[in-house]
C-alpha cells in the first residue's frame, strides 16, 4: 500500500519555535510526547477498568435483575449516539490528516465537526438522563422504588448506579475533551498548526478516540445485552 | 532494675496452645521463623564476614565481579523450593480450617458494633462469652448486624472474618480446659478495641452442668418456633392450603429448584437469604413479591432461631449422611450436653 | 527512532468508519436474536473489533513503533488480569458450599445425598 | 574520602547552579526544573512524615497503659490518619518525587524530564491532596484506618472520610504522572551511548516503580469514588443490605494497595544498589539479574493482593492461588538481597554514613520480608491477620526498609543536592540511634502480634503492657534518630564542607557534573562509553 510518508525536521526554522528546550530533536519531542498519551490512556484504560470489574461482578450475581436494567435502556438513542461517536472519530482522524497536510481550513472545518458530534452525543446523553429522572431511576437521588420490578429493587438499583457512573464518568471524559478541542480550534485559527508541528492535535485525536472506545464497550454491555426480555 | 527484671520475667512469649488447631499451626509458624531465622543469619553472616574482610583497610583494591548466572539461579530456585514447602503446609491447614467435621456441635455468633452475641443450640444466649467442651470440634457459624468484624480467639489460633450480609464459619477442638481472649480483629468502629470477651473451655462434666444452668427461654428451635409464628410465617409456610406458599417441613439441606431454573441447596445461607431478601431466588412455581422483606425487621440472631426451627422441621438423616446438622437442634434444652458424651469419648 | 508521521488515506478512513457503523447496526440487530448466553459473547465480540479498529487505523496503532504497541497490549492485560483474578474469586467461591461431582469432602455446607 | 581534598572551593563559590540562578518564591513555586521541583518534594513530605511521626508519638504514648491515655475516637483518628499520611503523603512520593525526580533525567543523561511542567502540576496536586488530607485532621480526623473497607467507611463512620479520601484520590493523580514522567523520560530522554544494559540500577527500579503508578494508581482512584458516591448517595454498591459485597472494595482496594507496597521499596532497592557498589567501590554482582527482578516485582506485584483478604470469606481456591503468587514475588526479592551481599564479596568496603543505612536496610528489609512469608503462608496468616504482626511486618519493610533508604540516600546525594557536606559522626550517631530505636520499636510488636494482640486497638488485655512498654520507649527513641539528622542537614546547608563534584569517588553520570548541578544538568549532552559502576576493569567472572 502506498503511505503517504512526510519526514518531519524539513523546515528547521518553523520547528526550533516549538521545541521545547531539554529535547535534543524534535522527533525526540514528538515521540515523547506520543508515548506519554498513550501513557496517559493506559490509565485511563484502568480507570474505567475498576468499574468494567465491579459491572462484571454484578451482572454475574445478579443476572435477572441485570435483564430487567437493560430494558429501560433507550436503544435506539444509545444507538444513534454510537454512530454519532463513531462520525466524530471520523471526523478527528480527519482533523489531524488535516493539519498533517497544513490544510487549516479542513483542520478547522472537522474539528468544529467534531467538536458538534461531541454536542449531539451529550444532548442526546442528557435527553436519556432526563427520562431515567423522570422514571425515578436515579439511585440515591431520586429513586422510585423499581415498582415494576419490585423483585429487583434492591439489586437494580447498584446496577442502574453502575450505569450514571460508567457513563457519567465517559461524559465528563467528552466535556473534557470538547474543551480540548475547542483549544486546539483557537490554535489552529491562528495558525500554529503546520505539517511540522500538529502533535496536540494528534495527542488530542488519540484521547478523542479513546473515549470512543470505551463507549463501543458501553453501549452493548449497557444497552443491548438483555434487552429484549 | 530489680522491678523491669521481674517485668521482664513475666514477659509472655508464646501464646498458650489451646486447641488442636494451635498445635498444627504453630508447628508451621516454627518451620517458617526456623528458615528466616537461618536465612536472616546467613545474610548477615554473610554481610558482616565480607564487611570484615574486604574492609577497604584490609583489602584497597576491590576485585571487579560480573556475576554468576549458576549462583543466580541457586539462590533464586532453592528459596523457592523452600517456600513452596510453605506453601503446601500452609494450603493443608488453610484447607482444613475451613472444613469443619461433620460431627461439630454448631454455635452461632452475631457480631455487632460493639459485641459479640452467641446462641446455643439449646437455647442458651451469652454476650462476650463463649463455653466451649473439652475434645468436642466446634464449629461457630457468625453473622454481622453492621459492619465487618473478625472473630479471634489466639489461643486457638482460629480467626474468620465476620461479613454482613453473609454466613461465615470456623471451627476448633479445644484441648486445654481454661479461660481465654476473644479478640474482634477487623476494625470496626470507635469500640472496636471493646469488642472482646472471653472463651471458657470447660471440662466436658462441667460443660453439661454449666449447660443445664440456663435456657430458660427454650431452644433456639424453640424460640424460633416462637418467632415463626409472631411474625405469621406459619400462616404461609404451614397452614397454607392454597399452595401460595411453600411447605418448609423437610426442606432444610434439600436441593430446591428455582424460578430461574438453577438449584440450590438449602442451606443456612439459604434459608437467610430467603428471609431477608425473599425475591433474590424465586421458588419454581412460585410467585414473587409474595412473602414480605423481613430486613430490618428480624435481627441476624432471629434468623438463626428460625433456621434452627426450619431445621428441626426435617426429619433427622442418619449422622453420616449429614452435613453440618446436627440432631441436638431439634430436640430440647439439653440437646446441647446430649453431643458432649460422644465427643468426650474421643479423648 | 522515526522521524516521520504516516498520514492514512482518505479512503481508508472512510472506509474503516463505514465498517463501524455497519458493526454498529449488527451488533444492535443481533441483540434481538436469542441466543442465550452466546449473546453476549457476540456482543462484546463485534466490540472488540470495533475497538480494534478505532485503535488500528484511526488511532495510528497500526503505524506506530512496536513499543506503543507493546504499551496497548500492556494496558489491556493489566485490565485482564484485574477482571480475572478478582472473578476467580467469585466463581469459585462456591465451590467450597456447593459440593462438586468430583470432590468427596467434607464441604464447608451441606453434604448432598 | 580521599577525593575530598580534590575540590577547590574558592572557584566553586562563585558557579552558578540551580540554587542560586534565580531567586525569589516565584522563581521556585513556577520551576520547571526537576531539581527545584524535587526540592519542594522534599520540604513537603519531610513535613507530612513529621506530621505522621508525631501522631505515631501521639499513639505510642497511648499505648503505655492497657486502659489507653486517650478516647478510642482520638486514638482511631490518630493511627488512620498515620497511615494515610505515611502511605500517601510520605512513603509513596518519597523517593520517586525527591530523589529519582532529582536523579532520573541526570542519570540518563538528559536536561529535564520528558515533561517538566506536568512534574510541576504533580507537585501541586500533591500539595493539594496533603491540604485535603490536613482539612480533614483540622476538622476532626478520620477514622476509617487507611484501608478505607466498607461498609464501614460508606455507612457508620462519622468522620471526615470524603475529604481524606479526596486527598488520597488528588495525591494519586500527582503518583500517577510522576510515574508517567519517568517512563517516558526513560524511554525517549537516553543520551546517546546509555542503553537499557547501562542504566544505573536506580533508574531501572524507578522505571518499574513508575509502571506500577501508572497501571495501579487509576484503580485506587475509581474505587475511592466509588466509595465517594457509596458514603454520599448510598447507592449500594459496596452495601452488604442491598446486594453490593464489602469484598468487592478490598478486591479493587488491594489491585492498588498491594502493588502500592512495591511502591514503597523497589525505589529504596535502587538507591541501595548505588550505595551498596559505591562503597564496595565495585561493579553491583548480577546486574541484570537485579534488574530484571524489578520488573519482575512490577509485574508480579499485580496478582498477588488477594493475600490481604484470605480470611475474609475469600473463595478458597482463589487464596490458594494468591498465596502461591505471593511467594514468587518474594523470588526476586531475594535475588536482590543475595546480590547486594554478593556485591561487597572481594570489595573495598567503606562504612560511610549511606553505607550504614545501606546495611540497616537489608538487615530490616530481609527481617521484614521473611514475616511477610509468615503472612503469606495460608496457615499462618489466620493466626497472625489483623495482629501486631502486621503491624511489625510492614513496618519493617516499609521503615526498616523504605524509609532506611530514603535516610541513605538523602546522605549519599545530600552533597550533589546541596552541594554541602553534612557532619560525619553525628549522622552516624544518628543511624545508630535510628537502627536501636527502631528495632526496640517493632521487634516486639512482633511478639505482641503472636501473642493475639490485635492492631487498631486503643486499649488492650494487661499482660501485654510491658511489651508495649518496650515499643513506646523505642519509639521515642527512634523519633529522636530522625530529629537529628533533621537539625544537622539544616545546618550544613550554610556551614558543611563543600562537597565538590564527587565527594564518594562514584561511578555514575550524577557524579560528573558540578555539584550543585546547573539547570540544564550538562553543558553538553553527554555520550555514553561504558557501563554503569565502572569501578575499575572487569577481572572475574564467577561461576
Ligand atoms: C514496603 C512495603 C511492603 C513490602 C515490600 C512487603 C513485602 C511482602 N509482604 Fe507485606 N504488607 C505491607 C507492606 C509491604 N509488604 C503492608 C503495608 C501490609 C499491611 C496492610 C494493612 O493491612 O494495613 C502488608 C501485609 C502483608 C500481608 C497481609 C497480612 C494480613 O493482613 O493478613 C501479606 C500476606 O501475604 C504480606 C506478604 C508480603 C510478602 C510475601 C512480601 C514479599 O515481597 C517479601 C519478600 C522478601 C523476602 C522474602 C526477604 C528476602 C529474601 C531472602 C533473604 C531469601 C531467603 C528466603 C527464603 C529461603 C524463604 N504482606
Ligand atoms: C509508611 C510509612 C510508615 C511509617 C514511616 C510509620 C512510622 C511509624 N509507625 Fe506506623 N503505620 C503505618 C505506616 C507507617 N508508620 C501504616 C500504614 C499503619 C496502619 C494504619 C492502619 O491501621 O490503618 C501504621 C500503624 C502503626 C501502628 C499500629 C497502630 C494500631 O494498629 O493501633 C503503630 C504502633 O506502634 C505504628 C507506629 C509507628 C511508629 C512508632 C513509627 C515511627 O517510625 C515514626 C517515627 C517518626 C517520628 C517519631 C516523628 C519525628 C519526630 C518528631 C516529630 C519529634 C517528636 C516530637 C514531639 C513528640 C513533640 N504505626
Ligand atoms: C404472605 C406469605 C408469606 C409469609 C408471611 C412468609 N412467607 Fe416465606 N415464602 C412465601 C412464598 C410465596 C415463598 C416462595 C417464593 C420465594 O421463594 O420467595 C416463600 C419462600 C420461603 C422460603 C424458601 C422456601 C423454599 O422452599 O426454598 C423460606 C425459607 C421462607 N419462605 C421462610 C419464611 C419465614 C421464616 C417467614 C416468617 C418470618 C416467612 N417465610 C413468611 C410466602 C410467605
Ligand atoms: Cu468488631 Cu472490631
Ligand atoms: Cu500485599
Amino acid at each position: 500500500m502506498a503511505e503517504t510518508v512526510v519526514p518531519a525536521g524539513t523546515e528547521p526554522a518553523v520547528e526550533e519555535v516549538h521545541l521545547r528546550h531539554h529535547f535534543a530533536t524534535p522527533a525526540q519531542q514528538m515521540d515523547a510526547a506520543t508515548l506519554g498519551m498513550w501513557t496517559f490512556l493506559i490509565t485511563e484504560v484502568l480507570f474505567f477498568g475498576g468499574m468494567f470489574a465491579s459491572y462484571a461482578v454484578y451482572r454475574n450475581m445478579y443476572l435477572d435483575a441485570f435483564a430487567s436494567t437493560s430494558q429501560y435502556m433507550n436503544v435506539v438513542l444509545g444507538g444513534t449516539n454510537t454512530a454519532v461517536l463513531i462520525c466524530s472519530s471520523l471526523t478527528m482522524v480527519l482533523a489531524v490528516r488535516a493539519a498533517q497536510l497544513s490544510n487549516r481550513r479542513h483542520l478547522i472545518l472537522f474539528l468544529i465537526l467534531t467538536m458538534i458530534f461531541g454536542v449531539a452525543f451529550l444532548v442526546i446523553k442528557g435527553f436519556e438522563y432526563h427520562a431515567k429522572w423522570v422514571e425515578g431511576l436515579v439511585p440515591g437521588l431520586h429513586w422510585s422504588g423499581y415498582t415494576e420490578h419490585p423483585e429487583f429493587a434492591y439489586h437494580a438499583q447498584i446496577l442502574f448506579f453502575l450505569y450514571f457512573c460508567m457513563t457519567g464518568m465517559h461524559a465528563l471524559h467528552m466535556v473534557v475533551g470538547i474543551g480540548l478541542l475547542t483549544f486546539l480550534l483557537v490554535q489552529a485559527y491562528r495558525r500554529v498548526f503546520n505539517a511540522n508541528y500538529f502533535a496536540p492535535v494528534e495527542m488530542i485525536g488519540l484521547y478523542w478516540h479513546f473515549v470512543d472506545i470505551v463507549w463501543i464497550f458501553l453501549f452493548p454491555l449497557l444497552y443491548l445485552i438483555g434487552h429484549r426480555r | 532494675m530489680l522491678a523491669s527484671m521481674r517485668i521482664l520475667a513475666d514477659l509472655p512469649l508464646f501464646p498458650v496452645a489451646a486447641s488442636e488447631q494451635a498445635g498444627s499451626i504453630d508447628a508451621l509458624y516454627w518451620f517458617i521463623t526456623a528458615i528466616s531465622i537461618l536465612m536472616t543469619v546467613i545474610i548477615f553472616l554473610g554481610l558482616g564476614i565480607f564487611a570484615w574482610k574486604y574492609h577497604n583497610k584490609r583489602h584497597p583494591h576491590a576485585t571487579q565481579i560480573e556475576g554468576s548466572t549458576k549462583l543466580e539461579l541457586t539462590w533464586s530456585i532453592l528459596p523457592f523450593l523452600i517456600m513452596l514447602i510453605m506453601f503446601g503446609w500452609g494450603a493443608d491447614l488453610y484447607y482444613k480450617a475451613q472444613t469443619p467435621p461433620k460431627d461439630a456441635m454448631e454455635i452461632f455468633v452475631t457480631g455487632k458494633q460493639w459485641m459479640w452475641k452467641i446462641q446455643y443450640p439449646d437455647g442458651t444466649r451469652e454476650i462476650n462469652a463463649l463455653h466451649v467442651p473439652v475434645g468436642q470440634p466446634v464449629k461457630l457459624t457468625m453473622a454481622s448486624e453492621d459492619v465487618i468484624h473478625s472473630f479471634s480467639i489466639p489461643a486457638f489460633r482460629v480467626r474468620h472474618d465476620v461479613m454482613p450480609g453473609h454466613y461465615n464459619t470456623l471451627w476448633f477442638t479445644a484441648t486445654k480446659p481454661g479461660h481465654y481472649h476473644l479478640f474482634c480483629t477487623e476494625y470496626c468502629g470507635d469500640q472496636h478495641a471493646g469488642m472482646i470477651g472471653w472463651v471458657d473451655v470447660l471440662e466436658p462434666r462441667e460443660y453439661a452442668n454449666w449447660a443445664s444452668g440456663g435456657a430458660s427461654q427454650g431452644s433456639l428451635a424453640e424460640q424460633g418456633q416462637k418467632l415463626f409464628e409472631q411474625n405469621g410465617c406459619a400462616t404461609c409456610h404451614l397452614l397454607d392450603q392454597q399452595g401460595r406458599c411453600p411447605i418448609l417441613r423437610g426442606l432444610y439441606n434439600k436441593p430446591v429448584q428455582l424460578a430461574d431454573g438453577r438449584t440450590v441447596i438449602a442451606d443456612d445461607a439459604y434459608i437467610r437469604e430467603s428471609i431477608l431478601d425473599p425475591n433474590a431466588k424465586i421458588v419454581a412455581g412460585f410467585q414473587p413479591n409474595v412473602m414480605p422483606n423481613f430486613k430490618g425487621q428480624i435481627s441476624e440472631e432471629n434468623v438463626i432461631q428460625l433456621i434452627a426451627y426450619i431445621k428441626s422441621l426435617s426429619p433427622s438423616t442418619p449422622a453420616s449422611q449429614q452435613g453440618s446438622q446436627q440432631p441436638p437442634v431439634v430436640i430440647a434444652p439439653k440437646a446441647g450436653a446430649a453431643a458432649k458424651p460422644g465427643g468426650a469419648a474421643q479423648h | 527512532m522515526t522521524t516521520h508521521s504516516h498520514i492514512p488515506r482518505v479512503r481508508t478512513l472512510v472506509l474503516v468508519w463505514l465498517a463501524l457503523i455497519c458493526a454498529t447496526g449488527m451488533t444492535t440487530g443481533v441483540s434481538y436474536v436469542e441466543l442465550g448466553w452466546m449473546n453476549i459473547v457476540v456482543a462484546l465480540l463485534i466490540a472488540v473489533v470495533k475497538a480494534s479498529l478505532v485503535a488500528w487505523i484511526f488511532m495510528g496503532v497500526r503505524y506506530t513503533t512496536s513499543l506503543t504497541k507493546l504499551f496497548v497490549v500492556a494496558g489491556l492485560l493489566w485490565l485482564g488480569i484485574m477482571i480475572l483474578l478478582t472473578f476467580s474469586d467469585y466463581h469459585t467461591r462456591s465451590w467450597m458450599y456447593q459440593p462438586q461431582p468430583w470432590s468427596h469432602g467434607p464441604g464447608n455446607g451441606p453434604a448432598t445425598k | 574520602m580521599a577525593t575530598l581534598a580534590q575540590r577547590s572551593p574558592e572557584v566553586e563559590a562563585e558557579e552558578v547552579n540551580y540554587l542560586n540562578v534565580e531567586h525569589g518564591w516565584k522563581s521556585w513555586l513556577l520551576t520547571t526544573d526537576h531539581k527545584r521541583i524535587a526540592v519542594l518534594y522534599i520540604i513537603s513530605i519531610t513535613l507530612m512524615f513529621f506530621v505522621g511521626g508525631l501522631m505515631a508519638v501521639l499513639f505510642r504514648i497511648n499505648l503505655l497503659v492497657p486502659e489507653g491515655l486517650f478516647s478510642a475516637e482520638t486514638y482511631n483518628r490518630l493511627f488512620s490518619m498515620h497511615g494515610i499520611i505515611m502511605v500517601f503523603f510520605f512513603l509513596v512520593p518519597s523517593i520517586p518525587a525527591t530523589l529519582a525526580n532529582f536523579l532520573i533525567p541526570i542519570m540518563v543523561g538528559a536536561k529535564d524530564l520528558a515533561f517538566p511542567r506536568i512534574n510541576l502540576l504533580s507537585w501541586y496536586l500533591y500539595i493539594a491532596g496533603a491540604l485535603l488530607a490536613i482539612y480533614a485532621v483540622v476538622r476532626g480526623g478520620v477514622d476509617t484506618g487507611w484501608t478505607f473497607y466498607a461498609p464501614f467507611s460508606t455507612t457508620y463512620s462519622n468522620s471526615y472520610v470524603l475529604a481524606a479520601a479526596f486527598g488520597v484520590f488528588t495525591a494519586g493523580f500527582s503518583s500517577i504522572l510522576t510515574g508517567l514522567n519517568f517512563i517516558v523520560t526513560v524511554h525517549k530522554m537516553r543520551a546517546p551511548g546509555m542503553t537499557w544494559s547501562r542504566l544505573p540500577l536506580f533508574v531501572w527500579s524507578n522505571y518499574a516503580t513508575g509502571l506500577i503508578q501508572v497501571l495501579g494508581t487509576p484503580v485506587l482512584a475509581i474505587t475511592l469514588l466509588l466509595l465517594a458516591f457509596e458514603r454520599i448517595a448510598h447507592v449500594g454498591i459496596f452495601d452488604p443490605n442491598i446486594g453490593g459485597d464489602p469484598i468487592l472494595f478490598q478486591h479493587l482496594f488491594w489491585f492498588y494497595s498491594h502493588p502500592a507496597v512495591y511502591i514503597m521499596i523497589l525505589p529504596g532497592m535502587g538507591v541501595i544498589s548505588e550505595i551498596v557498589s559505591c562503597f564496595s567501590r565495585k561493579r553491583i554482582f548480577g546486574y541484570n539479574f537485579v534488574a530484571f527482578s524489578s520488573m519482575a516485582i512490577a509485574v508480579l506485584s499485580f496478582v498477588v493482593w488477594g493475600h490481604h483478604m484470605f480470611i475474609t470469606g475469600e473463595s478458597m481456591y482463589t487464596g490458594l492461588a494468591f498465596s502461591i503468587l505471593s511467594f514468587m514475588v518474594a523470588v526476586p526479592s531475594a535475588i536482590k538481597v543475595f546480590n547486594w551481599t554478593a556485591t561487597m564479596y572481594k570489595g573495598s568496603v567503606s562504612f560511610d554514613t549511606p553505607m550504614l543505612y545501606a546495611f540497616g536496610f537489608i538487615g530490616l528489609f530481609t527481617i521484614g520480608g521473611l514475616t511477610g512469608l509468615h503472612l503469606a503462608t495460608l496457615g499462618t496468616d489466620i493466626a497472625t491477620h489483623g495482629t501486631y504482626f502486621v503491624v511489625a511486618h510492614f513496618h519493617y519493610v516499609m521503615v526498616g526498609g523504605m524509609v532506611m533508604a530514603f535516610m541513605g540516600g538523602m546522605h549519599f546525594w545530600w552533597p550533589k543536592i546541596t552541594g554541602r557536606m553534612y557532619p560525619e559522626a553525628w549522622s552516624k550517631f544518628a543511624a545508630l540511634i535510628v537502627f536501636i530505636g527502631f528495632n526496640l520499636t517493632f521487634f516486639p510488636q512482633f511478639i505482641l502480634g503472636y501473642l493475639g494482640m490485635p492492631r487498631r486497638y486503643h486499649a488492650y488485655p494487661p499482660e501485654f503492657q510491658a511489651l508495649n512498654v518496650l515499643s513506646s520507649a523505642g519509639a521515642s527513641i527512634l523519633g529522636i534518630g530522625y530529629v537529628i539528622p533533621m537539625v544537622y542537614f539544616i545546618w550544613s546547608l550554610k556551614n558543611g564542607p563543600r562537597a565538590g563534584k564527587n565527594p564518594w569517588g562514584a561511578a555514575g553520570l550524577e557524579w560528573q557534573i558540578q555539584s550543585p548541578p546547573t539547570t540544564f544538568n550538562f553543558d553538553e549532552t553527554p555520550v555514553v562509553t561504558e557501563e554503569a559502576y565502572n569501578y575499575g576493569p572487569l577481572e572475574e567472572i564467577v561461576g
